[in-house]
C-alpha cells in the first residue's frame, strides 16, 4: 500500500517508511481540506499505532492543527478516509471523537475562565447531579498516576498558564483516551513544566493509548518521539521512524533549508536584556554628537493578563538608514513588541523613542506623528479597513488632507490612489473597490504605500510584512523597504523568514520567549547561529 | 398598628416584586447561556394574555396556566430561532417581538371580549404554608398569597440548583462564558442556547399569568407595562447572580410598594422617582458604578463554529 | 332630513369600568334614543402626540364633537377655533377661556364625593373609611379631600385614609394601594379610577371589605357594592347630543353636579334605611344651597 | 467587475433583485406585513376596500391629514436619521423616545421661563430648540461616555435612559416647583402652560387646514447635511471607519472613545430636535406621555433604513401614513390602531431575521 504523497517525493536523506497501518490505532489515507478557495490539506496519510508517541511537526500555517480538527471531528474532510482501531471513523463533531475515546488538547485553551477545575472536568462529561466530589477523586487519581498535581477547587482564571495546561490534558485523561491529541500543548509552558508533560505523554502512552503530539521544539521531538511526520504547505514533507536521530533531516524537510549545528554556542547572548547604557553609543547620542536615531527602546517589557512576561526588557536602537531584523519562531513576543512600538498597547515597563522623542504610553496618533510607519502583523485586524474602499485605505490616517470646503475631495483622493497604486504596484480593479477584495500581496502592499510615504518618515516598523505573499510581492516589498532605508529611513523588520531578513536586514536580534537570545550582523554565515537561537539552544 | 403597615408592605412589596422574580430567573439562565432577550416583556405579556383567555374560556384558572405557558412557546422560539439560528441582532429581535406581541394581544383582547366585557375571570387560588399561616399579621399579610408564588418560589429555588449542581447548569453557565469550550466538550451550543430561552419563555408566561390570573384576575391592554424590562435590569443590578437578582427584584418591588405606604406617614415622595428608580439603579449598575459587573463574557454574541 | 353627524373622541379605553365606559354608556343610550337621527363616529384609546389629528378628522366631518375627559380639553380648543362650525362639547371640561363653539361641562365630582364620604361613614363598622384617586390632579384630589370632609361630617372621629397611584388603569397598584388602606382599619373604599377599580374590587373581595361605586349602579349585582354615586359622564354625553338633536346646543362653561338632577349627579345606598336617604338629602340640600361648602372638582 | 461574475444565463429582473438584496428584502418585508394586516382586517369581519378608503382618507385624503401624516414622518425622520448617524459607527441608539422626552423638557423650560419669547428674529422658537437639541445630545452622549469608559453596552445604557427620561417628563408636570402649570381651577391637569406664540415652529402656510411648520424645511435640511456627512467627509469615513473597526481606526490616529461619544450626542440631537417638533410644532405643551411612543417608531423606521438617509425618509413617509391612516381606519372603519402596530412588530421581526441573508450576500459582493 503507498501511502506517500503523490506529489512531494521524499528527501532522500530521509530514511523512513509508510506508515503500518497493520495494528494501527488511528489511520489516515489521503485526507484534504479546503477552505474557500485555499487548500490547507492535500493527500495526507498517516497511522499512530496504540502505545506510540506521535510528533507532527511543521512551518506556521503548514496545516497541523487543520489535521488535528479533522481527527476531533471539529472539521470534516474533504477528501480521505480514516479508520479508527479498524473500524471506519467519521466523527461529525467532537462528541463523536469523545464517543470513541479521541481527546484532544487545543492549541488555544478551551477552558471556562470563571469556573472551578472540576466544573470545567465535568463540561460534558457528566450527566444530572454533578458529583464534584467524586470527579475531584479521579482527578486525585489522576494526578497520583501521572504525577499533574491540581487543586480542584481552584477557578481557572487564577491558575498560571501551565496549571490551565495541565487541566485540559487531565480533561483529556478523564475520558480514558484511546488517542490523545496534543497541539501544541508546550507552546506556552515553562521548560520544567514542559519536561512535566512530556512525562505524562510518555506514560500515557506506555499505558496503551496513541499519543499525537504536535510541536516545534527539536528537543521535544529528542525526546520523546518514536515517529514524526512533517507537514508543509498541507502535505506530508518526510516522515521519520527514529526522530531523536534524524533531526537535522526533520527541519530541513519543515523549512526547506539547512540547519547546520543547532548546537553553535552563541557569543553575543550576554547582549539579552541589558542595561541601556551598556549599548554602545548611547553616550554619544545622548551628549548630541550622532543623528537621533529611529527608534531607541530601552528596556521594554510586557507582562500579560495572565501575568506571563511576553517580553523582557527589549533594548535596541535602529540608526537612520539602518534595517534591524527581529527573528524568532512565532509567539515568542514579537507581537507585544510591535503592539508596544505602534502605541497599541502601553508597556508594563521601559521606555521607547522614535526619532529622538519620547513616545512611551502614546496614542498611536502621536506615534504617526512623530514620523512612524507602521506595518501591523495582522493587516486584517490592525491593518486596515476591508469594508472601505482601497483609496481609503490608503489615506486612512492623512483624510484631512482631501477636505475642500467641507467635503471629502473624493476625486482628487481616488486621482493620489491610482498614483501611489501604480508606484507600489498594488492591482486593483479601480481605487473604489473593496479593499477586503484585493489579494492577500496587493493588501500588502497597499499598508505599505501608506506607511511608506508618511510625512517626514523617520522610522518604520514591519512585522512580517511578506507573510502569505507569493514570490514578487514579497521581491517588491522588500524592494520599498529598501528604498525607504537608502533615504534615510531606519527599518525594524519583525520577520520569521530567516533567508529573507538575512538578504534585507543590517543586523539581527532573536527573540525567544521574549528575551532577546543574541544579537549578530545578517550575513549568511551567521544562518546557524541564528537558526539555532530561535531554537532556545543558549549554549 | 405600625407592625400591620409593615406587615402590609412586606405582602405588597412580594406580590410586586414576585413577577419580577420569575421572569428575571428565566432572563437570567438566558443570559447566563449567552442569549439576551429583549422580549421577555413579550414573553410576559404572551402569557398574561393567555393565561387570562385560557383561565376564562376553561374556568379553570389552573388551566389557564398551562395555557398561559404553551402560548408562550412560539414567541420563544421565534426568539430563539432569529437570534440563535439565523444569528438576529438579540435587541432588534427583542423590541420587534415586544411591538408584535403588544399590537397582537390588544387586537385579540379585542375581538374575543368585545372590548366591554364584564367578565369575572377565574384566578388562582390563594394559600398559606400551614404554621406560617398562624403567625400574627404576617400570615395574613405576607404569607397568603396565590399559590403559584409558592410554586414560583420552589421553581426560582429549582433553578438556582440545578445552575449550581447540575451539568446541565454548568452546560448552561459555560455557553455564555466560553462557548468554544462548550463546543469542543461535545456538547452543542446552539441547544443549550435554545432550552434557555425556551425557559426564558416559560417563566415569563408563568410571571404573566401571575400578573393576570394569579394577583387581580384581569387582563389589561398592555398589562405588563415595561416589568420585562425591570426584570432585565434587576438580571443586571443582580449582576447575573440569583442572590443578587433575588434581592433586586425585591428592592424594585419594594420601591413600588413605598409609594402606598407612604402618604400614611404623610411623606411625600414624587411618584415618578419612585418609579424610575429601579432604571436608575440598573444604569448606574451597567455604568459600573455599582460594584464591578461581569456579564457573561458572550452576551448577545451569536456561536459560529 | 339629514341624520345629525357626532363625532366622540375617547381618549382612554371605552371598557374601562370607570369614566370613559360611562361616557361610552351615554353615547349608546343616546343611539337608542336618537336611532337614525344621528351618525356616530368614535375613536377610543389615543396618546397625546395623535389627539390633534383624531380631533380634526372628527371635527372636519361632524357637526358635534365630543371630547370624553379634560384632557382633551386643551387640543379641543385649538382645534375648535380652526372650526368655528363645528361644535364642541366636553365632558368634564372646565371654567376657563371661552369660545363661542365649545361647551364645557363641569361634572363637580366633588359635590357628590362629599355625599359619598358621609354615606361611607354611615355604612363603616370600623370608623375608618378610604379613598384611592388615580392621577394625583387637582379634581381628583379635591374629590378625595371632600370624601374625607364628608365622612367626617357624619362622624367626626372618623379615620381617613387616602391614596394616589398615579394612573387610573393600574390594577396592581390600585389593590395594593387599597390593601395598604384597609390595613389602616379601613372598611369602605371609595374611589376615582378606571381599569383599576379591578385592582380594589379584588382586595375588597380578599379582605371582606366594602366599595362605594362610582358611575355605575351595581347594588344588587355585585355583593362587593354597598352603594354607588352617579358621575354623570354619561349622562353628560347624552345631554350633547340631545341638545345638539334638538337645536338648542349651546356653547359655553356648565356646571352639572347636584343642581341637574339625579342623572347628572346621586348617592345611593343599596337597601339603605330611610333615616340613611334622608339624611343624604339633607345633606345634598345644604349643598345646593350653599350651606355646605364644597371644593370644585 | 461583479456584473461580469454573475452567469449571463440570468434574467435580467433577477440581476436587479440580487444587485441590491436589501433594498428588495425590505421592501417584501413591508409589502408582507401589510398583506398579514390586510388579512387580518378580513378576519375582523370589516371590508377590506371601506378599510382601505378609510386608511387612505385619513393618510392624505386632505391637506390636513397629509400636513399630519408628514409631521409625524418628520418626527420619526429626525429620529431615524440620528440612529443612522450612530449606526454608521456601528452604535445602536434605541434611546430615541428618550432623547424626544428631554428635549420636549428642555425645549418647555425655555420657551416657557427663559425669557426668549420677546427676542428678535426668530430666535423665540430658535432658542428652545437649540436647547432641546442639546438636551438630547447630552441624553445620548451619556451613554457613549458609559460606552468608551465602562464598556456598557450602548444598547442597554440608552434603553435605560429611555425609561428614566420618560419618568422625568412625568416627574416635571406633576409639580408646580418644575413645569407643572400654576393650578388655577380644579381641572388644572398636569400640564405645562401652553408655549407663547413667538416660541412655536412658524406654520409654513400660515394656517392650520394644512399645519405643515418650519420643522419640515429644517428636517429636510439636516437629512441632507447629514447624507453630506456621512457620504462625503472626512467625519462620516471617520464614522466609518471606527464602527468597521475600531482597532484598525484607532491604528490610523483616529480618536474612537470621542468618535463614539461624538456619535451618539449627534444621534441624541437628532431625538431632541424631534421633541422640539413635537412640542413647539404640534403640541404645544408638556404632557406625561407626551413621547406618544415616537421614540420607539423612529428606532424602527432607522432599523428598516439600513444606514441611508433616503432609507430613513422613505421609512418614516411609511410609518407616518400608516399611522395617520391607522387612526382613521379605527374613527370611520371600527378597525384597532393595534392592527397598524402588529404590522410594525411584523415588519421589524422580518426584517432582523433577513438581516444575516442580506449582509452574506454583502460579503460575497466584495
Ligand atoms: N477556518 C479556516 N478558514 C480558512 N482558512 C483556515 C481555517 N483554518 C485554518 N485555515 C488556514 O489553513 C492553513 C493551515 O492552518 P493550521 O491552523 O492548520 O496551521 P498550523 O500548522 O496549525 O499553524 P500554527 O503553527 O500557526 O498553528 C492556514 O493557512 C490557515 O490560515
Ligand atoms: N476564516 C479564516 N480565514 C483565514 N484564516 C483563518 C480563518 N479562521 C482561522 N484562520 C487561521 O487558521 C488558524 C487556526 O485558527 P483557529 O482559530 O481555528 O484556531 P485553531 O488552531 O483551530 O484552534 P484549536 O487548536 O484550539 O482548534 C489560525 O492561524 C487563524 O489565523
Ligand atoms: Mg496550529
Ligand atoms: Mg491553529
Amino acid at each position: 500500500m503507498s501511502v506517500w504523497p503523490a506529489a512531494v517525493e521524499p528527501d532522500s536523506a530521509t530514511p523512513s517508511s509508510a506508515p503500518a497501518s497493520a495494528g494501527a490505532l488511528l489511520c489516515l489515507q489521503g485526507m484534504g481540506k479546503r477552505f474557500g478557495a485555499f487548500r490547507a490539506l492535500g493527500d495526507v496519510s498517516l497511522a499512530i499505532a496504540p502505545g506510540e508517541i506521535h510528533c507532527l511537526l511543521g512551518e506556521n500555517g503548514a496545516g497541523k492543527s487543520t489535521l488535528c480538527n479533522l481527527i476531533f471531528g471539529v472539521y470534516q474532510p474533504d477528501e480521505g478516509v480514516m479508520t479508527f482501531d479498524g473500524q471506519p471513523y467519521k466523527p461529525t463533531g467532537p462528541a463523536d471523537a469523545l464517543a470513541r475515546h479521541v481527546a484532544m488538547v487545543h492549541q488555544h485553551f478551551s477552558l471556562v475562565p470563571d469556573l472551578s477545575v472540576v466544573d470545567n472536568l465535568l463540561l460534558g462529561q457528566s450527566r444530572g447531579v454533578l458529583k464534584r466530589g467524586e470527579c475531584a477523586d479521579r482527578i486525585a487519581d489522576l494526578s497520583r498516576r501521572f504525577g499533574l498535581a491540581l487543586d480542584p477547587r481552584a477557578r481557572i482564571q487564577d491558575l498560571s498558564v501551565g496549571e490551565r495546561q495541565r487541566v485540559e490534558i487531565v480533561k483529556c485523561l478523564m475520558r480514558d483516551p484511546r488517542l490523545l491529541v496534543l497541539d501544541e500543548p508546550t507552546a506556552v509552558l515553562l521548560p520544567d513544566e514542559i519536561a512535566a508533560l512530556l512525562g505524562v505523554c510518555r506514560r500515557v502512552a506506555d499505558e496503551g493509548c496513541g499519543v499525537m503530539l504536535v510541536t516545534h521544539k527539536l528537543a521535544e521531538i529528542r525526546q520523546v518521539a518514536e515517529r514524526a511526520t512533517v507537514l508543509r504547505g498541507g502535505r506530508v514533507a518526510a516522515r521519520s521512524e527514529q526522530p531523536g536521530q534524524e533531526l537535522d533531516e526533520l527541519v530541513r524537510a519543515m523549512i526547506q533549508r539547512d540547519l547546520a549545528d543547532t548546537s553553535a554556542t552563541p557569543e553575543s547572548r550576554a547582549a539579552s536584556a541589558r542595561p541601556m547604557a551598556s549599548v554602545p553609543g548611547v553616550d554619544a547620542i545622548r551628549t548630541g554628537r550622532v543623528p537621533e536615531p529611529a527608534l531607541m527602546a530601552d528596556g521594554l517589557s510586557v507582562v500579560d493578563a495572565d501575568g506571563v512576561k511576553r517580553l523582557d526588557r527589549f533594548t535596541l536602537i535602529v540608526r537612520p538608514g539602518e534595517t534591524v531584523a527581529v527573528a524568532g519562531v512565532e509567539g515568542n513576543g514579537q507581537s507585544e513588541l510591535a503592539a508596544v512600538l505602534s502605541g497599541m498597547r502601553p508597556a508594563t515597563e521601559g521606555r521607547f523613542f522614535i526619532n529622538g522623542q519620547e513616545m512611551t504610553g502614546r496614542a498611536p496618533r502621536e506615534i504617526t506623528r512623530a514620523g512612524a510607519g507602521i506595518v501591523p502583523e495582522d493587516r486584517h485586524a490592525v491593518g486596515c479597513i476591508t469594508g472601505l474602499p482601497v483609496a481609503e485605505n490608503l489615506f486612512l490616517d492623512r483624510l484631512q488632507r482631501f477636505r475642500r470646503w467641507g467635503l471629502l475631495d473624493r476625486r482628487a483622493m481616488r486621482e493620489q490612489a491610482l498614483e501611489l497604486m501604480q508606484r507600489f504596484d498594488v492591482r486593483a480593479a479601480s481605487p473604489d473597490v473593496g479593499f477586503g477584495g484585493l489579494s492577500g500581496g496587493n493588501q500588502q502592499k497597499a499598508v505599505l504605500a501608506r506607511e511608506l510615504t508618511l510625512d517626514g518618515l523617520r522610522f518604520l516598523l514591519a512585522a512580517q510584512p511578506t507573510r502569505g505573499l507569493d514570490v514578487g510581492a514579497v521581491q517588491a516589498v522588500y524592494g520599498h523597504i529598501q528604498q525607504a532605508c537608502d533615504k534615510g529611513v531606519g527599518v525594524l523588520l519583525i520577520s520569521s523568514e530567516l533567508d529573507e531578513l538575512i538578504r534585507v536586514a543590517d543586523r539581527v536580534v532573536v527573540l525567544y520567549r521574549g528575551r532577546v537570545m543574541g544579537e549578530c550582523p545578517a550575513e549568511p554565515a551567521q544562518r546557524d547561529r541564528i537558526g539555532a537561537w530561535m531554537a532556545g539552544h543558549e549554549a | 398598628m405600625g407592625w400591620e403597615m409593615a406587615a402590609v408592605f412586606a405582602g405588597s412589596t412580594v406580590r410586586l416584586a414576585a413577577p419580577l422574580l420569575l421572569s428575571a430567573t428565566g432572563e437570567l439562565v438566558s443570559e447566563r447561556a449567552g442569549v439576551l432577550n429583549m422580549s421577555v416583556e413579550g414573553m410576559m405579556l404572551t402569557g398574561a394574555f393567555a393565561g387570562a383567555v385560557g383561565s376564562w374560556a376553561t374556568g379553570s384558572p389552573a388551566m389557564g396556566l398551562l395555557i398561559g405557558v404553551l402560548a408562550v412557546l412560539p414567541v420563544a422560539l421565534l426568539q430563539a430561532v432569529l437570534s440563535i439560528t439565523l444569528r438576529a441582532n438579540q435587541i432588534v429581535t427583542g423590541v420587534g417581538i415586544n411591538i408584535l406581541v403588544l399590537g397582537a394581544t390588544t387586537l385579540a383582547y379585542r375581538e374575543i371580549f368585545g372590548g366591554r366585557s364584564r367578565t369575572e375571570i377565574p384566578g388562582l387560588a390563594k394559600w398559606a404554608p400551614p404554621g406560617l399561616a398562624d403567625i400574627p399579621l404576617l400570615g395574613e399579610h405576607v404569607f397568603h398569597q396565590t399559590w403559584l408564588l409558592y410554586a414560583g418560589l420552589v421553581i426560582v429555588a429549582l433553578i438556582a440548583w440545578m445552575m449550581r449542581h447540575t451539568a446541565v447548569g454548568l452546560a448552561l453557565h459555560a455557553a455564555g462564558a466560553a462557548p468554544k469550550a462548550v463546543d469542543k466538550s461535545g456538547l452543542s451550543v446552539t441547544a443549550i442556547r435554545y432550552g434557555a430561552v425556551m425557559l426564558t419563555g416559560v417563566m415569563s408566561a408563568l410571571a404573566g399569568c401571575f400578573l393576570s390570573i394569579g394577583d387581580i384576575h384581569t387582563f389589561t391592554e398592555g398589562m405588563t407595562n415595561g416589568a420585562g424590562y425591570l426584570a432585565i435590569a434587576a438580571v443586571i443590578f443582580g449582576n447575573w447572580r440569583i442572590g443578587r437578582m433575588l434581592g433586586a427584584c425585591l428592592l424594585f418591588g419594594a420601591a413600588t410598594a413605598l409609594q402606598f405606604q407612604l402618604p400614611a406617614f404623610g411623606i411625600h415622595v414624587p411618584s415618578a422617582l419612585l418609579i424610575m428608580l429601579p432604571y436608575l439603579l440598573a444604569l448606574l449598575a451597567v455604568g459600573g458604578l455599582v460594584g464591578r459587573q461581569t456579564a457573561p463574557a458572550y452576551l448577545t454574541q451569536a456561536y459560529v463554529r | 332630513a339629514d341624520a345629525t353627524r357626532i363625532g366622540i373622541l375617547i381618549p382612554g379605553s371605552k371598557s374601562d369600568k370607570g369614566w370613559m365606559e360611562s361616557g361610552y354608556d351615554g353615547l349608546v343610550a343616546a343611539q337608542k334614543a336618537h336611532g337614525d337621527k344621528i351618525k356616530v363616529q368614535m375613536i377610543e384609546n389615543i396618546n397625546y402626540a395623535d389627539m390633534e389629528q383624531a380631533l380634526t378628522n372628527l371635527a372636519s366631518k361632524n357637526q358635534l364633537v365630543i371630547g370624553v375627559g379634560g384632557q382633551t380639553q386643551a387640543a379641543v380648543m385649538k382645534i375648535a377655533k380652526r372650526f368655528p362650525k363645528t361644535k364642541f362639547s366636553i365632558v368634564g371640561g372646565n371654567k376657563g377661556d371661552s369660545l363661542p363653539n365649545v361647551a364645557g361641562y363641569d361634572v363637580k365630582q366633588a359635590e357628590i364625593a362629599f355625599v359619598a364620604g358621609a354615606a361611607a361613614a354611615m355604612l363603616s363598622k370600623n370608623g375608618a373609611v378610604s379613598y384611592v384617586g388615580g392621577m394625583e390632579i387637582p379634581s381628583i384630589v379635591n374629590a378625595g379631600k371632600e370624601f374625607g370632609k364628608g365622612a367626617a361630617y357624619i362622624n367626626p372621629k372618623i379615620k381617613y385614609v387616602e391614596n394616589y397611584t398615579g394612573d387610573f388603569d393600574d390594577v396592581a397598584k390600585s389593590k395594593e394601594a387599597t390593601l395598604a388602606a384597609i390595613a389602616q382599619g379601613a372598611d369602605v373604599h371609595y374611589h376615582i379610577l378606571n381599569l383599576g377599580l379591578r385592582g380594589m374590587e379584588q382586595a375588597a373581595k380578599e379582605k371582606g371589605t366594602k366599595i362605594i361605586g362610582s358611575y355605575t349602579d351595581r347594588c344588587g349585582s355585585d355583593p362587593l357594592y354597598v352603594a354607588y354615586s352617579i358621575t354623570g359622564v354619561g349622562y353628560q354625553v347624552e345631554y350633547a347630543i340631545k341638545e345638539v338633536v334638538s337645536g338648542s346646543w349651546k356653547a359655553g362653561y356648565k356646571p352639572f353636579g347636584l343642581a341637574m338632577g339625579a342623572k347628572a349627579s346621586d348617592m345611593l345606598i343599596c337597601g339603605g334605611t330611610a333615616a340613611q336617604k334622608t339624611k343624604l338629602e339633607e345633606i345634598k340640600k345644604d349643598i345646593l344651597s350653599g350651606k355646605i361648602k364644597v371644593l370644585e372638582g | 467587475m461583479n456584473t461580469l461574475t454573475l452567469p449571463s444565463s440570468q434574467p435580467r429582473w433577477l440581476q436587479a433583485l440580487t444587485a441590491r438584496p436589501a433594498l428588495w428584502v425590505s421592501l417584501a418585508a413591508v409589502i408582507g406585513s401589510l398583506l398579514v394586516g390586510l388579512l387580518l382586517v378580513r378576519l375582523l369581519g370589516v371590508p377590506v376596500v371601506d378599510a382601505a378608503l378609510a386608511f387612505a382618507d385619513g393618510a392624505w385624503g386632505s391637506p390636513y391629514a397629509f400636513a399630519a401624516s408628514v409631521n409625524r414622518s418628520l418626527v420619526f425622520a429626525l429620529v431615524g436619521i440620528g440612529f443612522v448617524l450612530a449606526q454608521r459607527a456601528n452604535l445602536t441608539n434605541v434611546g430615541g423616545e428618550g432623547q424626544i422626552a428631554v428635549g420636549g423638557i428642555a425645549a418647555t423650560a425655555v420657551a416657557l421661563y427663559g425669557h426668549v419669547q420677546d427676542l428678535p428674529m426668530g430666535l423665540g422658537f430658535v432658542l428652545p430648540m437649540l436647547a432641546a437639541a442639546l438636551a438630547g445630545g447630552l441624553w445620548g452622549a451619556l451613554a457613549g461616555v458609559l460606552k468608551a469608559k465602562a464598556g456598557t453596552n450602548e444598547v442597554i445604557a440608552t434603553l435605560l435612559l429611555s425609561f428614566i427620561a420618560v419618568w422625568m417628563v412625568y416627574g416635571s408636570v406633576q409639580s408646580e416647583a418644575l413645569l407643572r402649570q400654576p393650578m388655577t381651577h380644579s381641572n388644572t391637569l398636569p400640564e405645562s402652560l401652553e408655549v407663547p406664540e413667538a416660541t412655536r415652529l412658524p406654520l409654513l402656510t400660515g394656517d392650520y387646514s394644512m399645519p405643515l411648520h418650519l420643522g419640515l424645511p429644517i428636517g429636510l435640511v439636516l437629512a441632507v447635511v447629514v447624507a453630506l456627512v456621512l457620504n462625503k467627509t472626512v467625519l462620516g469615513l471617520h464614522l466609518r471607519a471606527v464602527g468597521l473597526n475600531p482597532v484598525a481606526a484607532r491604528r490610523a490616529g483616529i480618536a474612537v472613545g470621542s468618535t463614539v461619544v461624538g456619535a451618539l450626542f449627534a444621534a441624541g440631537v437628532f431625538g431632541g430636535l424631534a421633541g422640539a417638533c413635537m412640542l413647539q410644532g404640534e403640541q404645544y405643551s408638556l404632557k406625561a406621555g407626551f413621547s406618544s411612543g415616537f421614540g420607539f417608531d423612529g428606532l424602527v423606521v432607522g432599523l428598516l433604513a439600513r444606514g441611508s438617509v433616503t432609507g430613513v425618509i422613505a421609512g418614516s413617509l411609511l410609518f407616518g401614513f400608516l399611522r395617520s391612516g391607522g387612526i382613521n381606519m379605527e374613527m370611520v372603519a371600527g378597525v384597532p390602531t393595534a392592527l397598524v402596530v402588529v404590522i410594525q412588530g411584523l415588519i421589524i421581526v422580518v426584517l432582523a431575521g433577513a438581516a444575516l441573508a442580506m449582509d452574506r450576500h454583502k460579503e460575497t459582493e466584495r
